[in-house]
C-alpha cells in the first residue's frame, strides 16, 4: 500500500513541528525518515498512524493507496507500529503480547483459537524466539523486545509497518544485527515500511529511499546513493556522513578555493558567486608531492587504521580540518605519520550553490 | 546499593533515629491497644464484641465501607485517568482538589454537609418535606466517609499512571483494540497493584473515620454510631475494656492493610522494574 | 496531548464526570462554610472570633503545630533519605509503618496514648509521681497529633528522592563536599518544592486534626481545647454562627495549603522536566 | 598519575559484576573500557573513583602512582568523574556548577572569590560556552551539558579524569563532535583519562590503548591497532568490527577451510587442529576469477556504496555470510551487482586457536 501526506503542518504549545510537509512513499518500499531529534520525524510517523492529528487545514492529507484516511480511527488504519521503547504490554507473555491484535478484533473477524495459535508459532519462528513464547517482556533483552514488539505488530497482517527509532534503544553491536535483519525481513514480505531514525548509516544501510527532514521540513528525498553522493544542499551533505567542505568562488569558469582550482559545473554557475565544494573524506586525495589534483598543502594530525579504511585527519595552513579516507592499500606506500607535510585535492567533489550555513 | 561516600557512623545513625522514632511512635502503641483490650481476659474481650451495640456499629460501619470505597474507586480511576491522560482546562485544579479532604480538618468536613443537609441546612427544608434524612442518618454517615476517603485511589494512582504514560495504551488502539477494551486489559492490569493499595488504605480510612462522622451521625446508639464512635462513648463512660476490645478491631484492620500494602509495593516496585527498558545506564 | 485515539465523547464524560464530582462533594460545601459564618453579620463573625475561649483554642493550635511540623520535618527527611538512600535490613518495614498513621482510625491514636501516659496506663504511675501530666493536658494533644501527621512529609519525599536518583550527590562526594554539605547543597534544594507541600499539608493536618486530640485532650475550656474540638463544643451548644465562625478559620487555612500546594507542585513537575537528560524520545 | 587495579572481585546479589579483575594504566593516557552493557566496565569505574567498594579480599588493591587510596573517601581520591546523564546540580546554573568543586573546598585550601570567577571564565571559554555561564542545565542542549559536566570536573584539578559512557546519551552526530573534542582536549592537557564505551567505534577513534571487557572480565588489553587487527579471541574481534570467520583444521602444514587453503601460521598448530581464520572485510578480495587467493565460490547479495567504502555482502555455497569492504576505486572495475557470482579469499587474515564461539 503507498502513503502519501499532503500540507501537514502540527504545532505543539506554539512551536512548530512540522512545517508544510508533503511525501509519498510507493507501495513496497522501505522508506528511512532521518535527521537530527526535534526535527519532527517522530511526529509525521505518529501522524500517519493516526496516533496525532495534523492541524486543522483544507489542504492537510493523509492518504493510504490514494484515499483519505483522515475519518479513520487509529485502529481502522490498518498500520503496524513499533514503537522506540517496545511499549510491550509488561503483565502480558510473549505469546499473548503477539496474539493481542487478534484476539480483539471483531467477533466475526476473529480468527479461532487454533488459527491464532498457529499464527503466533509462525511469528514466533520468524523473530527466532520460538521457545520463549512464555517469558514475559521484563526477562527478556532490549533486542529480543524489539523483535517480539515487531512480531505484535505483524501479527494484525498490517499493509504499512511504521517504526520509531526502531534501534535507538540498543546497544552498536546488537544495533546493527537487528538491522540486516529488518532488511531481510522486509525483503522477504515486502510490506511498506517507513523507519525513523536519527543514525545515517542506519538509514544508508537499510532503506531503499530515505527522507531527509530538518527543522520540520523534508530537505531531500532519495536513494541512499543520491542523497549520499548528490546532497541538494549542505545541511544534507553534512549530516550524512563526514564532508570536507570548501569555500569557493567562480573565476573565469573555474571554481577556485585558495591552491585548489576546480572545473565549475556545467550548471553555469555566475562568475564571481560563491559556492560550497563537497568532498567525501574517499574522495580526497593526500600526495607527498604536489600535483594538478592535489594542490592544496596541509599537515597530519592524527591517523586511524583501526577500520576498513584509515583515516586520515589533516590541517590546512589556513587552519582548516579535513579528513581523508584512503584504502589501506593506498595507504600502505604513502606512509603517512603525524605531523608530515602532504598535499590534499578532490579526486571528486560536488557542489552546492545555496545559503545554508553549517 | 551501599555507597562509599558516606561515612558509616552517618549510615548508623540515620537508620537508628528512623527506626527507633518509628518504634517509640507507632509499633509500641499499637502493641499498648492489644495489651489493653485482654487484660480483663479472654470472656471480657469476646462479651464486649457481642454486646448489641457493638454489632451494630460494626454492621454499620461495614456498610459504609461497602458503599464508600466502590463508589471512591470509580470516581477514583475515572479522575486519575482523566488527569495522567488529558490536558484540558481545569486539569491542575483538579489535581489540587483532589487533596483537599487531606487539607481540611475533618470537624470541618462534617459541619459542612450540617450546613447542606442539616435541618436549617440548604437543602434541609427540601428534604424534610420529603421526609428524608440525611444528618443524624445513614446517609450523612455515608456522604462525610466518601468525602473524607476521597484522595486515596486517586493519588496512588496518578504518579504511577503519569510515569508508566500512554504507550502501552497507543500500542493497543493501534493493534485495533477500543477504548474500553484498552482500559480494562492494559490500563488497568498496569496499575492493579497500585490500585489495590489505594483501595484497601481508603478501606481502613472509611471504616477508621471519626471526626466528620461524629459531627454528622448524631451519635445514636445502635442506629448511627460507627465503630470509632462506638470506641469514644465506651471510653468516656470508663467502660475501658470494652472500649479497647473494639479498637483491638480497629488495630487489626490496620494491621491487615499494611501486610496487604507491603505486598502491593513490592509488587509496584517489581512493574516499575519490568518497564524499564534495558539502558546501558543499568548496568552493574 | 490530544490523542486522536480516543473518542471525543469518552474524553468529555470523564471530564465532566471528574469536575462534577468534584464540584459537589468538594467546592460547593467549602462555600457553605463561609456563608454559614457570615449569616449574622460581620459583627457577630468577628466576636465569635474575640472570645477567650476561641483565642485560648487559636493560640494552642498554633503552638502545637509550631512544635509537631519542625518535629516531623526532621523524622520526615530523616526516614525519607534513609529509605531513598540506603539498603539495610528492616529497610521495607520502615517503609510500610510510616503510612500506619493513615491506616489507623485517629480514635485508636488517641486512646493508645491514653493507654500509654493516662492514670491508668503504663507510664501513669510514674508520670504522677513526677507530677507530670500527659493526657488531658497540652504533652498528649502534642503527641497525638506528631503521631497521626508523621507520614505527610516522608510521603512526599520519597518516592521524588527516589526518582531523582543519587547522581547528583554522587558528583558532588566525587567533587570533595562532605556528606553535611552535599545533603545541604544538593539534596535539600533538589526536593524543596517537594518538601514545602509535605510541610503544608502536614501543618494544615497538625491545625485540623481531631479524632485522636479529641480522645486525649478532656476538652478543658481555654486549657486543652484545640480549634476543631472548640467547632464541635460550639456546635454541640447550638451556637451554629460561631462554630461556622471558627471552621471558616480552618477552612481558610486549607484553601491556603492548597494554593501553596498548586504552587509547589508546579515547581515539582518543573524541576522533574529540567532533570530529564534529552532523549530522542522526548522529541515532538 | 597511573593507575593500577589488582585482583577485584565485585558480586551485587550473588552476580559477579567484576572477577578477580587487574589492570594497569600508565600517567597520561587516555584509555577505554570497552564491552557489551552488563560487562562490569562501570562499576570498576566506580570502584577505582570510590563510588563503589570492592568485595573484601586482601589482595585486592586500588593504586593510584603505586599508593594503595583503600582508606581514602570517594572526597578525597582527586578524581574527576562525568556521568553518562551529567549528573549536573539542576537547581544551580552553569557558573555554580562548575564553581562548586572549588567553593567546598577546606577554608585553607579554598581559592579565593576572584580566582574562583578567572578559573571558571577559562574552563568556560575551554568549553566555548563562555557566554552560558547563567543559563540551567536545563536550558542546554545535551552536548552542552556534557561539556559542562566535564568543565565541572576538570575544575578541581583532578589527577585522572574518569568518564562514564560519556556520550552515550548523545545524537550521533552530536556524538562524533564531542569525540574529537575530547581527544583534542586530553592532547592538551594530558591527563590519565579513563573512559567507559560499549560502542567500539568511539573505543578505537578516541583511545590510545583499549580493555576489551566481557562478563567481568578482561579479554584483551591493547593499542587500537593490535585490538583490531591482532585481537586474541573471537570475542574481541567480533566485538570490534564486522569480521569473517572461517573455521579451518591444520593439514600437512596448511590452514584448510573448504576450497580456502592458507598458510599457517609460525607458531606451529599440531596436525589435525582447529583454528579460527578472522579476514576483515577490507581484506576481504574479491575477484571475478578465481585464482590462488580468492577461491571461494560466493554470490554477491547487497552492494551498499553510501559510505567510504563500497560494502559488498556475499554469501558462499554453504550459505555463510560474508562482508567484503572495497575502496570505490577497487569497486569501480568491478561493477559487482547483486546475484554476481564471484570468487573471494583472505588478502590478510589472522588466525585463533581458541574455544570460544560466537
Amino acid at each position: 500500500m503507498s502513503i502519501e501526506v499532503r500540507h501537514i503542518t502540527k504545532t505543539f504549545n506554539q512551536h512548530q513541528a512540522l512545517r508544510d510537509v508533503s511525501l509519498a512513499v510507493p507501495n513496497g518500499e522501505l522508506v528511512a525518515l532521518l535527521g537530527p531529534s526535534g526535527c519532527g520525524k517522530t511526529t509525521l510517523l505518529r501522524i500517519i498512524a493516526g496516533l496525532e492529528e495534523p492541524d486543522a487545514d483544507d489542504s492537510a492529507r493523509v492518504l493510504f493507496d490514494g484515499q483519505d484516511v483522515a475519518e479513520r480511527g487509529v485502529g481502522q488504519r490498518r498500520v503496524g507500529f513499533v514503537f522506540q521503547h517496545y511499549a510491550l504490554f509488561r503483565h502480558m507473555n510473549v505469546f499473548d503480547n503477539i496474539a493481542f491484535g487478534m484476539r480483539v478484533k471483531p467477533w466475526r473477524q476473529r480468527p479461532r483459537r487454533g488459527q491464532i495459535r498457529d499464527k503466533v508459532t509462525h511469528l514466533l519462528e520468524l523473530i527466532q524466539m520460538a521457545d520463549l513464547g512464555r517469558r514475559f517482556p521484563s526477562q527478556l533483552s532490549g533486542g529480543q523486545r524489539q523483535r517480539v514488539a515487531l512480531a505484535r505488530a505483524l501479527a494484525v497482517e498490517p499493509k504499512v509497518l511504521l517504526l520509531d527509532e526502531p534501534f535507538g534503544a540498543l546497544d552498536a553491536k546488537v544495533r546493527a544485527d537487528l538491522r540486516s535483519w529488518l532488511r531481510r525481513l522486509h525483503d522477504e514480505l515486502h510490506m511498506t515500511s517507513l523507519f525513523v531514525t536519527h543514525d545515517q548509516e542506519e538509514a544508508l544501510e537499510v532503506a531503499d529511499r530515505i527522507v531527509v527532514m530538518n527543522d520540520g521540513q523534508v530537505e531531500q528525498v532519495g536513494t541512499p546513493d543520491q542523497v549520499f553522493h548528490q546532497p541538494t544542499n549542505t545541511f544534507v551533505a553534512d549530516f550524512l556522513g563526514k564532508v570536507n567542505l570548501f569555500h569557493a568562488r567562480v573565476e573565469q569558469g573555474k571554481l577556485v578555493a585558495g591552491a585548489l582550482v576546480m572545473d565549475a559545473p556545467a550548471s553555469g554557475a555566475a562568475e564571481g558567486q560563491a559556492a560550497q565544494v563537497l568532498v567525501r573524506p574517499h574522495d580526497l586525495l593526500v600526495a607527498r608531492v604536489a600535483d594538478d589534483t592535489a594542490a592544496l598543502p596541509a599537515k597530519v594530525t592524527r591517523v586511524i587504521s583501526t577500520s576498513s579504511v584509515v583515516r586520515v585527519d589533516l590541517v590546512t595552513t589556513d587552519g582548516q580540518t579535513l579528513q581523508a579516507d584512503l584504502a589501506h592499500e593506498a595507504f600502505a606506500p604513502l606512509a603517512l605519520s603525524v605531523g608530515d607535510a602532504v598535499f590534499v585535492g578532490p579526486r571528486r567533489s560536488h557542489v552546492v550553490v545555496d545559503d545554508y550555513v553549517i | 546499593m551501599k555507597r562509599a561516600g558516606d561515612p558509616l557512623w552517618l549510615r548508623v545513625l540515620l537508620i537508628a533515629v528512623s527506626t527507633a522514632f518509628l518504634g517509640l511512635f507507632v509499633l509500641l502503641p499499637l502493641i499498648a491497644v492489644f495489651a489493653g483490650a485482654l487484660r480483663d481476659g479472654l470472656g471480657v474481650y469476646l462479651r464486649a464484641l457481642a454486646e448489641p451495640e457493638a454489632w451494630s456499629a460494626i454492621k454499620l460501619t461495614l456498610l459504609v465501607a461497602a458503599i464508600v470505597v466502590p463508589a471512591n474507586v470509580f470516581f477514583g480511576l475515572a479522575a486519575a485517568w482523566t488527569i495522567a491522560r488529558f490536558r484540558f482546562v481545569g486539569r491542575s485544579l483538579l489535581t489540587t482538589l483532589i487533596d483537599l479532604p487531606f487539607a481540611v480538618s475533618p470537624v470541618v468536613s462534617g459541619l459542612i454537609y450540617v450546613l447542606m443537609f442539616g435541618l436549617h441546612g440548604w437543602f434541609g427544608p427540601w428534604l424534610s418535606a420529603h421526609n428524608l434524612k440525611v444528618i443524624f442518618a445513614v446517609p450523612g454517615v455515608v456522604l462525610a466517609t466518601l468525602f473524607v476517603t476521597f484522595p486515596f485511589v486517586a493519588r496512588e494512582l496518578i504518579p504511577l499512571m503519569e510515569e508508566q504514560g500512554s504507550e502501552e495504551e497507543e500500542a493497543a488502539l493501534v493493534l485495533g483494540a477500543g477504548g474500553l477494551r484498552t482500559f480494562w486489559s492494559i490500563t488497568l492490569p498496569n496499575v492493579r497493584w497500585a490500585l489495590l493499595y489505594g483501595v484497601i488504605l481508603c478501606n481502613a480510612r472509611a471504616m477508621g473515620e471519626f471526626g466528620a462522622v461524629s459531627v454528622v451521625s448524631g451519635h445514636i446508639r445502635g442506629r448511627t454510631n460507627t465503630l470509632p464512635l462506638q470506641v469514644e462513648i465506651l471510653y468516656n463512660e470508663y467502660q475501658f475494656a470494652a472500649a479497647f476490645a473494639l479498637a483491638s478491631l480497629l488495630s487489626l484492620l490496620a494491621l491487615v492493610t499494611l501486610v496487604i500494602k507491603r505486598l502491593a509495593e513490592r509488587k509496584v516496585a517489581r512493574e516499575k522494574r519490568a518497564g524499564l527498558s534495558l539502558e546501558p545506564s543499568l548496568e552493574h
